[in-house]
């Protein structure tokens, strides 16, 4: 892997690839170390946060779908305060100097500033707002369908954090250029997508739906060209720049949200199939590069040719 | 833990909804050890996530791993199809496996399998016979009918008995493995039982074994995206500990306290 | 097939079958005669017709995606004045007495009227209000995602025919239930939902979208979990029956759709892959009815259990 | 028309790329014609679609059809990835094919095929030559390399020449098919001329022949989603009829003119 080609400064974050793993997919990125090398992932986005210890939803949090999965898993996540006395010192042990950007979600828009302030220490890099998750309350997707409520949250982290800002967008909403557009005035130094599409599976059997949540966040392979088509939108929308996810399996996917115009991208499903995802999706991005004589990712960003 | 490309060298019908798949997968069956699994995936198929499956025996000298399992939906159909040669993408081992430690005290153990939940049951009961030739396992059976007696093949050899259940009484003593619990109990001296079978049998076995004071061991099952405890789809409240355990990373084999009401 | 079992009086339109082809999906029915009994279909809804001819967009028009497909055909139809003259009669020659909807857009309130009006002749059983084509200005996508243009094509529509009206909704929006709220209020005798969703798909070779049109409509497998989910939020939003559409590809597929409270489905993609899935879906749902003693597809009808 | 679920007979290695696949599927086989096709679908794969291929041969006493593909992307390789003995379900046969009415003038066709745009000329040249002993078409074979020589094993018997082209020079003349045909043209008594390929070589010949006033048809190709004109995805303005046509359905082979700016 060439580094000098890979390396990506996002919104201030230092990776050494432009490849991440994404929130709830990726642990906090050691459970991974059989798989691939640490050092050679672009960022490690951790799993949501939330202001208090989550257990998470009742009964089944997993399902398959046609090219894709569902998953209503609630934020299971061990709170704030446990995530920087227990985990982020055995993160910034063993990853070295790989980004970390915490993941978080509140209820309110006081607990979204709460949460940018804890986080706002040494060993994490940026932060990543969810207001996108469809499967709690605290999940923060109605502030992740209203333009006013996005900008609100935003604001409170922007005026807690010194850190970078990433604030995560819903997929679910008629115009995501309108969402982007509102939280870039608020503040935030870049934009992620997508989050998981809402979604539900019926057992024919008992009659009653598969999760134990109703309904689930639809991820994989099967949303990919709804995140490509919402990536150039909010790209063509937003100064800042983008962090593209969705459905990423390959190299190839990879390119495609970059020529969208992400500046950088996220691996999410795909590491549940193939551990050592992140870390192929740069190498492909990097032999792509080499084949085509470009010397920089960021030749591709934004790049696709229309008309 | 590794992910392992192997060919296929035997995909073989057991059954109606049966099959046995040996997978030639040299690293992985060097480190699986029993209730252990394996997350394997037909990277020319249809489905998305990889689909969990118990290591039912391994071949360290000839690298083989056996996987044993039900056609029960997309996937297994898709697996059921494929010919030696072929390749298929096994992760693994996975999880803990089952703890041997109070065996040391050299009592007979009972093994507990019902339906596919035998297939890991294989491997440990020739650790066990391995283990302990003076003690062998004794091995509780509970199977739908005697269509479903191919798995003696494999216990056979590494089993004191095999006591066999059906639920239409086609085979061995007619109902379930909890009518036949007690007079194994008290034909043996049993220290340890581990379990793997549907949920609501094993409750009902460990419960039985709890009160009477006998080491149980339970294999759980549940819907699992990574197998490696990072999706947290499969996690569970632990009864006595409180701790959240993920039954991929932690598990699938706890301790019967930690899972089942006493 | 036992049709006593099956026999759905949907809006006032009268199937055999509660499985319709969906538009654009099915020709006009005629063209399936090779591979399934056209009287066994539940009702054939005509490729979108516009008020005149279109020859549909430029370039490619079809790329396969993870579990589904992206589409731009671009309404190419031959008009309403074709459709009329020579291949109404020709269908209701050929196809006996199955069901027959058309299915139309424009690009004008006016322009859905006169459609309307001009589609009120015998042979046609219903019309099939498209407000949700993502590929085509005229397609009525703009009239799809908000709620009171929705309803002034739907009043104008009203008001032109006699024939049981079906509104079909976009999944593109944030709240499903206030569109299908919207249009039940302006005069809709049911609701059709989904149409596709926007996609995109970037050739990484020429840096150029794949599709002639930039974006596309994604449908197939992959969308069932979106389509799922929103039907049974409309379902729940309104009192007019809905049917159900968007990935469905089995017996097993259709009765999710009927338990989350559609009254009918239609088969889409699936019909390219397997000819006879209109009627082989039927069939299923049969066997479903059957093995379980249930003597009327209407006991599914929102039957899923929640909670 | 119809589907038929078929098993696969062989998967044989032509090249690094191209493969052939022999599938038994006799009611087709029974119907179908040369410049037909089918689209496959591999029920147990992770495609959606089904793929179309040229019908390359049949042989109706068998019930086998062969089918000659190139290791596109996605569906292909898993397409190469099948054993015989697999199934694949077969649509079929699809579109109009070659019209051979013209012939009935007892004159010389050129059959020129363009990489595995050969695959449905090995069907036209076997017609051609049962039809008329006498004047075995001539076939001009436009391929990358000597690589791809195979071809003319499947062809040799039904034509009276073969003249290669290569882009590379390794066999025959070094160039395209275009730079041969002005001499092909003056060696026999050409009078009707069918091509396929790709669109850009197509383009070129299909011009000349028009030029010359020989009857010409092309073999034409866009991305399909049903194969039997109801998706709309494949159609094109005919250049003189000024009709709109459905390749899948009226086509996939029309008359040059209707194609090709003259
Ligand atoms: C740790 C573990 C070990 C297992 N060992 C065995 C074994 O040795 N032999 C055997 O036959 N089966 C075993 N199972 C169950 C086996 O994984 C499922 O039967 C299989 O995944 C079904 O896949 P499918 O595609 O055919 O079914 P589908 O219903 O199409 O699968 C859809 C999804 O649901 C999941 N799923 C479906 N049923 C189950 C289930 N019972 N348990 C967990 N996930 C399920 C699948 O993994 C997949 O993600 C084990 C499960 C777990 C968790
Ligand atoms: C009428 C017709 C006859 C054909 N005959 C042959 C033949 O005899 N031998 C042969 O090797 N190829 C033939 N092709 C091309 C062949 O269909 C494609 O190479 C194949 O579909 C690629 O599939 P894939 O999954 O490997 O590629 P992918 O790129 O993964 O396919 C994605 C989608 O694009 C479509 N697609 C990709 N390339 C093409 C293409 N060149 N033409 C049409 N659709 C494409 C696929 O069908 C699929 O829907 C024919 C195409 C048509 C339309
Ligand atoms: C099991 C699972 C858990 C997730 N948890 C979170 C989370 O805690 N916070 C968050 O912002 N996104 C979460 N996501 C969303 C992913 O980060 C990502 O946005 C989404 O899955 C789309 O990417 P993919 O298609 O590559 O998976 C989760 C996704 C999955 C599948
Ligand atoms: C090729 C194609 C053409 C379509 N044309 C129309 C159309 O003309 N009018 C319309 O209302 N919907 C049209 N649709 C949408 C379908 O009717 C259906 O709503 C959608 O495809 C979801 O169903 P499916 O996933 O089963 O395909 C079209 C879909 C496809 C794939
Ligand atoms: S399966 Fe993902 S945490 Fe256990
Ligand atoms: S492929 Fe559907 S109309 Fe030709």
């Amino acid at each position: 892997m060439n580094f000098a080609r890979l390396a990506t400064d996002f919104a201030g974050i230092k990776m050494k690839t432009p490849v991440m793993g994404a929130s709830g997919t990726f642990g906090f990125g050691i459970e991974y170390k059989d798989f691939l090398a640490l050092d050679r992932v672009g960022a490690i986005i951790s799993k949501g946060l939330t202001p208090l210890p989550r257990a998470g939803n009742e009964g089944v949090r997993i399902a398959e779908t046609p090219g894709g999965m569902l998953n209503c898993i609630g934020l299971e996540n061990p709170g704030i305060d446990s995530f920087l006395a227990e985990i982020l010192p055995r993160v910034r042990e063993q990853v070295g100097d790989t980004a970390f950007i915490a993941n978080f979600s509140a209820g309110t828009v006081e607990d979204y500033g709460m949460m940018a302030a804890k986080l706002d220490v040494d060993g994490v890099d940026g932060v990543e707002v969810n207001i996108s998750c469809p499967n709690v309350r605290e999940g923060g997707i109605v502030f992740g369908t209203d333009p006013k409520a996005a900008a609100a949250v935003t604001e409170a982290v922007r005026k807690n954090t010194g850190k970078p800002v990433i604030v995560k967008l819903s997929p679910n909403v008629t115009d995501i250029a309108v969402m982007a557009k509102a939280v870039e005035e608020a503040g935030a130094d870049a934009i992620a997508l997508i989050n998981t599409l809402t979604g539900m599976v019926i057992d024919t059997k008992s009659w009653r739906p598969l999760l134990g949540n109703v309904t689930g966040g639809l991820s994989g392979p099967a949303v990919k060209p709804i995140a490509v088509r919402m990536v150039w939108q909010a790209a063509n929308a937003v100064r800042i720049p983008v962090l593209g996810l969705g459905g990423i399996a390959s190299g190839e996917d990879a390119v495609e949200f970059l020529l969208a115009g992400a500046s950088a991208v996220a691996v999410g499903a795909e590491n549940f199939v193939h551990p050592d995802a992140v870390e192929r999706v740069a190498e492909d991005i990097d032999a792509y590069l080499e084949a085509r004589g470009l010397t920089h990712v960021s030749q591709l960003v934004g790049k696709v040719k229309i008309g | 833990m590794l992910v392992e490309v192997g060919a296929i060298v035997e995909n073989d019908i057991l059954s109606d909804d049966v099959r046995s798949m040996v997978i030639y997968v040299p690293e992985i069956a060097a480190q699986a050890e029993p209730g252990q699994f394996v997350m394997v995936k037909n990277e020319n198929g249809g489905t998305f996530l990889r689909r969990p499956f118990g290591v039912a025996d391994v071949d360290r000298n000839s690298g083989r791993l056996l996987l044993i399992y039900r056609v029960a939906g997309k996937g297994t159909r898709e697996l059921a199809a494929l010919e030696p040669t072929m390749e298929i993408s096994v992760e693994g081992p996975l999880g803990g496996g089952f703890r041997f430690d109070a065996e040391s005290d050299g009592k007979r153990t009972l093994l507990i399998g019902g339906g596919v939940g035998v297939a890991p049951m294989i491997y440990a009961a020739r650790r066990l016979a391995e283990e302990n030739p003076a003690a062998k396992p004794v091995f509780l059976l509970g199977i739908r009918s005697e269509n479903e007696l191919f798995w003696q093949d494999y216990l056979q050899d590494f089993t004191e008995e095999i006591i066999v259940t059906t639920n239409d009484g086609t085979a061995g003593i007619k109902g379930f493995a909890i009518d036949a619990l007690p007079a194994v109990l008290d034909k043996y001296d049993i220290a340890h039982i581990k379990i793997c079978g549907p949920t609501i049998m094993m409750e009902g076995l460990a419960k039985l074994a709890m009160a009477r004071g006998i080491e149980c061991q339970v294999s759980l099952e549940k819907r699992m995206a990574c197998g490696i405890g990072v999706c947290l789809g499969c996690t569970f409240e632990g009864r006595v500990s409180g701790r959240r355990w993920k039954i991929c990373h932690d598990g699938p084999v706890f301790p019967a306290e930690e899972v089942f009401e006493q």
